[in-house]
């Protein structure tokens, strides 16, 4: 047990915490919202650069090797700045998928390509129908030769509309809610039948609905068994935003605390009454309490008991949904009517918050799936 | 003690029920049904039914208008139009200008803006917040200078909701910046937003849609007709319109409406293999919810019905309790439609959908309304004195504290 | 609608208020708890000359014929000074009995005993292993000639100890958890093989354990169709105990708010914490919604429609229940240590408030049930 | 940064708790595994079951007795403890007396009542508290006069937790009244409560048991050579007393103990016709409470850590974050032993028991200590700096409000 950084870790948060002092002030983030694409391509160059998108990535194929720790220190560091880019996507979604189910060429070809830059990567599992359901697979997948055409549907698929590969879900075998017959498969971006409709979500992040019409796929994993790989990439995910919420409700409470030393009403600030004072040591206190589940997801990611893992990443994502929706909820609340507009940042904070618990299964959802559990 | 309604009163409520399911029409109950807001023509076109009935001006003196029902029957009309849906009377013509011309207006003024104000003639605005003023509304600096039979106004107004649809505005403004308090020198005017001298600039809300305004006066020469009581004496008007019968204060009828809603999107929805309507959890949160509207829904009837008693002079201290409790259910209930809709709730489908032309919708249509009442309903527990003031009230009020 | 007290009602409260004014202070009350029958059958002969035996007791038997808005002032009265005389378990509940199952000789007989404070009831319905649940009835009936014999054990039977006669529930046919097949009986106090050993509860009230040995009992009511009778009869007590809550509620907010005013600590009242007085404002709050529920209930159990009566009733069991929670929790955490003890009286309150959460079914249950309905 | 324990301390926690299941009396196991508080003697015995092994001055330094562990260690240790569930040591002997003689003590204090202390040859107690005091400890004002090689004592404790059980109380008293601040001029004396003029009067706590005391001195002749520090300066020593390791503040093993007992009589108890550990409500209410268990194990740790990295020196004020959330879960969770209950644990089962001979108990064994906990508990977010003070002191310390 021991919570101090390693020296590369420091040197890490170092790195990036300059570079988003420097390039993400809040202004720099709204003038990319307005762009088409919604993120900066040349920040993402920046990362390659810096190594970030080879973070996780096996030293083999040109990454850095880190484990889930250095992961969560970098999403922290991009809540904290509400980065737009798609490193959930594409790294952690993408990444993980590909290299927890791809052949040695597909994870060379792919993973190199992601640490360098090069490729981009989305997930797509989620359809219209599925919610949080992660066995209600309807999209399928029919042998053609040695590989696949894929007919069906996804939705909401995070920045499904910037990536160059795409990792989707389909069946196999099996109908709808069983566990067996749902592989993963390889769709190029500009393969013949597939249709993307980009669009923003609440938060300004971008997401894709797909549309997949007799498309050619690559299989990737083993076929009728990916979901236990589908379930890691989803406990990664939850892991990765869980520290980005972290990261979004230090910037909200550090902005609260702030607001209230300086705002006068009534003469003096308002942060003098006792009763805001008291909320914001609230706000505090379930931080805390989040962020000690999210260093807890962070430790479950690699652990190799299933059973284990899946019921502390699911209690993770309660603490850390429950944590940021009080923080969130109350900054807007101390912040007033200002806290209620686009044009200042807690409310893009807000926002994050509420959408990234949305994803993977929201509060209730993982709360009921660990009251099954109760023994 | 009788506890129940009478029958007197439970008739009544089905006129009104009968009246809005025969008379609201049909693209409006669609758009309201499914939690979109409704538009500016959607409230117009619904007031002026509602007018023509002569439900409009549903708490004015009769001789004003008013159709001279009780306060159980306002409540439960108030309460019905949430309910259906359907569009609000547009509170700023009907609670706030209506009862403050009735009590502080001149002849003139109320024989030319009363009636216009029921029929939604002219959509009136509120210019009392101020930069930096925030719940002390008494600091405010927007200043206005006797010049003849005008006023010349300069200043600036903020969270101004729906001055861009306006065409009046009813502003607090300084008269006489030396008196000794700072709630003295305050005067109530009346201003044509059409005026030389007026910007209106839109702050868009974190749901996306552009409901608030900053209004900026430059010179603006305001008719001294347009004062309503005595000039510095403003402040007495404000407390008399904000400390009016707050019957609809708790809109619960919203919230009804909501976790209507919640339940029959949970119909169509489905979680860990089953429809969401047969989740336990889902259940006892609805059943949860249920509970503390019936207890809200008598509590209100407790403080209007004792509002009634005292002959509508004093406002209940105990309307804190419905802002705070109403105001809780506002924001729970839209809390649970938005977890209803889940993932498809979080695009933010108004942009996509405005884009499209004959496309089919990328979406069920249950899907965009689910976030943005969620996501708005945030500032419930700020405006018309944020929650932690009201707490301030009763303790001062009712605890002595 | 009219929330105005007729003049009857309004006589009702004063007299009730001026007497437990004059007898039943904090100190008057600590003595009685120390008697071994925990109550003053004094005050017993006081509550029936004043008529408030006979409340809710039809004309015709010697009683007030009031309503359960009567009661729910009284009730409320009660609860403002933790009275200890066994009105809920001898009036509401053994009454109600009595009243809707009884036929008219037993009415006439027990009823008219009951308003002239002569015969002293108790219903005597949970057994051990039934906890919240109405049709676990394991005690068995046998008919003996015109008459039955009752076999098995009754748990926690309100003021048991020191009734005269007792409504007692037994199975005359079906088996665990059946609606059907449930019969009430009255069971004379001195019959021969009715054993009751009685206890104080934690609030001080008295409570007895039944055990019942081929005892004589008579039939009350239809038998086999006792459940209804019963769901009344719980309806009833559990309106009557809301308001006794909200009675408690009251003193409770009052006791506070003093102690805020007048404590002192670093040298001011520690009532100038904003923090303490938004509590206080909180609590005023949950006491008005209870207070609502509580009325709700009054107005409720004498509703026709069983289903419309029994949905609000839960309603308000659970309203009130978490008002009381939140109102007596809070109460003793603004108390400090001295709310924590025996000497004080607001342990006392709190103490009633949480046994009366867990008679009739507490909170979880009732929510429970109305989660059943949702539709 | 590395989440996990390592190898030692997971086989360090393995002996840990196979010590106890192997030692631990066999009747005080079976009343704690009830939910009955440990007897005197249960104490006792147990507490020099854990001497003997070298672990009940498991924070003291290795030269005075303890067993020279890990800040992570004794946090294993503590949880195990509470967790198994076993006595807890007297915390006035071990966490707060001693090393307070470590670090103020004369070598003769040391010497003579460190290893008494570790034994519980000596039950210490905790004189600060007053009538009119509570959280404002400074304005205390039971008075110590220096007579020659004594001094007199007179005055009033209250609260005092123990006081009937104790040998020993350690007290702060007022040996100046002139001076200038009030935290000024209070000395920590060492008071043996067999001296001539104390009386020791109980205070009935609200779950009928006998926990508390008034502790009255006339005229109590204390040896000066029992002063703790210098005279004068008792302020710092409590302070050091206060601020020192707090470790085990959260009580997690508690927690974790009663939710387990909840599970246990949740399979023997019934709701709506079966079994209430079946039941969704009940089975969601505890996995949010296992949810919060684990985030707050894991502040714990992390304060822990952080605070044996300092050296030790600093009390991290994120320690009230353990002190709110500790209480909150001891709360919430015997408020769940007690649901479980239900209807059983409302009689005051022990005085009724305590009649008893040899007659069957009226009740299931596990009845009677579904309630006791959770009205005792109420006091856990009164005593150590109520819940509010502990949010005071977060505001000052860490988000300088």
């Amino acid at each position: 047990m021991d919570f101090d950084l390693t020296d590369d870790q420091r040197l890490l948060t170092d790195s990036v915490t300059r570079l988003l002092a420097d390039q993400y002030g809040f202004e720099q983030r709204k003038s990319l919202l307005k762009t088409p694409m919604g993120w900066s391509e040349r920040l993402w160059s920046q990362y390659a650069e810096l190594g970030l998108l080879g973070l996780p990535v096996p030293e083999e194929y040109g990454g850095f090797g880190g484990g889930p720790v250095d992961v969560m220190l970098l999403m922290q560091a991009f809540g904290r700045h509400l980065v737009l880019e798609p490193y959930l996507a594409s790294v952690v979604l993408g990444g993980t998928a590909v290299r927890l189910a791809g052949d040695d060429a597909q994870r060379e070809e792919i993973l190199s390509g992601l640490a360098a830059g090069e490729t981009k990567l989305a997930f797509a599992h989620g359809e219209r129908q599925s919610r949080y359901d992660l066995t209600d697979v309807l999209t399928t997948a029919t042998p053609d030769g040695g590989a696949y055409r894929l007919e069906g549907a996804k939705s909401v698929v995070l920045h499904g509309d910037c990536a160059d590969r795409l990792v989707v879900s389909a069946r196999t075998a099996g109908g709808r809610d069983e566990a067996e017959g749902i592989s993963l498969f390889l769709v190029d971006a500009e393969a013949p039948g597939l249709a993307r409709r980009g669009y923003a979500l609440r938060d300004g992040t971008r997401a894709a609905e797909l549309s997949l019409s007799n498309v050619p796929a690559t299989l990737l994993g083993e076929r009728d068994a990916a979901l236990p790989v589908i379930e890691r990439v989803v406990e990664a995910g939850i892991a990765a935003t869980a520290a980005e919420v972290i990261g979004a409700m230090e910037a909200m409470q550090a902005m609260t605390l702030d607001y209230l030393k300086t705002r006068q009403q009534f003469g003096r600030p308002i942060g003098d009454n006792q009763a805001l004072q008291h909320r914001a040591a609230e706000m505090l206190v379930a931080m805390e309490q989040g962020r000690s589940m999210a260093m807890l997801a962070a430790m479950m990611v690699e652990e190799p008991d299933a059973g284990e893992r899946a019921r502390n990443i699911a209690r993770a994502k309660v603490g850390v949904g429950q944590a940021g929706r009080f923080v969130s909820q109350n900054a807007v609340q101390l912040h007033g009517g200002i806290g209620m507009t686009e044009e200042y940042a807690i409310g893009h904070f807000f926002r994050r918050v509420m959408v990234i618990e949305h994803l993977f299964g929201d509060t209730a959802y993982h709360l009921d799936r660990l009251a099954d559990e109760v023994e | 003690m009788e506890l129940r309604f009478t029958p007197e009163e439970v008739a009544f409520r089905e006129e009104v029920r009968a009246f809005i399911r025969d008379k609201l029409p049909a693209d409006t109950r669609e758009r309201m049904r499914l939690g979109h807001k409704p538009t500016k023509q959607d409230t117009i076109t619904w007031q002026r039914i509602l007018n023509a009935k002569g439900w409009a001006a549903y708490s004015w003196p009769k001789e004003h208008g008013g159709p001279g029902w009780s306060a159980i029957q306002r409540m439960i009309f108030l309460e019905e139009n949430l309910m259906a849906p359907a569009p609000e009377l547009l509170s700023f013509n009907i609670t706030m200008l209506g009862p403050v011309l009735v009590e502080f207006g001149t002849e003139a003024q109320k024989r030319h803006f009363l009636p216009r104000a029921a029929n939604l003639d002219d959509w009136w605005c509120q210019g009392f917040s101020e930069p930096g003023a925030g719940s002390d509304l008494a600091s405010l600096r927007t200043a206005a200078v006797r010049e003849g039979d005008h006023y010349v106004v300069n200043g600036q107004k903020i969270w101004t909701s729906t001055a861009h649809n306006a065409d009046w505005c009813f502003c607090l403004v300084r008269t006489d910046p030396r008196a000794a308090k700072r709630q003295e020198g305050i005067s109530f005017l009346l201003i044509d937003l059409r005026t030389p001298g007026i910007e209106v600039r839109p702050i868009i809300s974190i749901d996306g849609s552009h409901h608030l305004n900053e209004v900026f006066f430059t010179d603006v020469r305001v008719p001294a007709e347009n004062l309503v009581g005595e000039e510095n004496r403003g402040w007495s008007v404000a407390k008399y319109l904000l400390g009016n019968e707050r019957t609809g204060i708790a809109r619960l009828g919203t919230s009804k409406a909501a976790v209507r809603r919640a339940k029959e999107v949970a119909r169509e929805v489905r979680t860990r293999g089953r429809p969401l309507i047969e989740d336990r959890g889902f259940r006892t949160r609805v059943a949860q919810l249920e509970v503390d509207m019936k207890a809200l829904e008598i509590t209100q009837l407790r403080v209007v019905s004792a509002f009634a008693k005292s002959g509508g002079k004093k406002p209940d201290p105990l309307s804190s309790v419905l802002k705070i409790k109403g105001t809780e259910l506002l924001q729970a209930s839209s809390e649970l439609v938005m977890d209803v809709g889940g993932p498809l709730a979080m695009p933010a489908w108004q942009q996509e959908l405005a884009a499209l032309a004959n496309e089919p919708a990328p979406v069920p249509d249950w899907a965009p309304a689910m976030a943005p009442a969620y996501l708005m309903l945030r500032a419930a527990s700020i405006y018309g004195g944020t929650n932690e003031i009201q707490k301030n009230i009763l303790n001062k009020a009712v605890l002595g504290l």
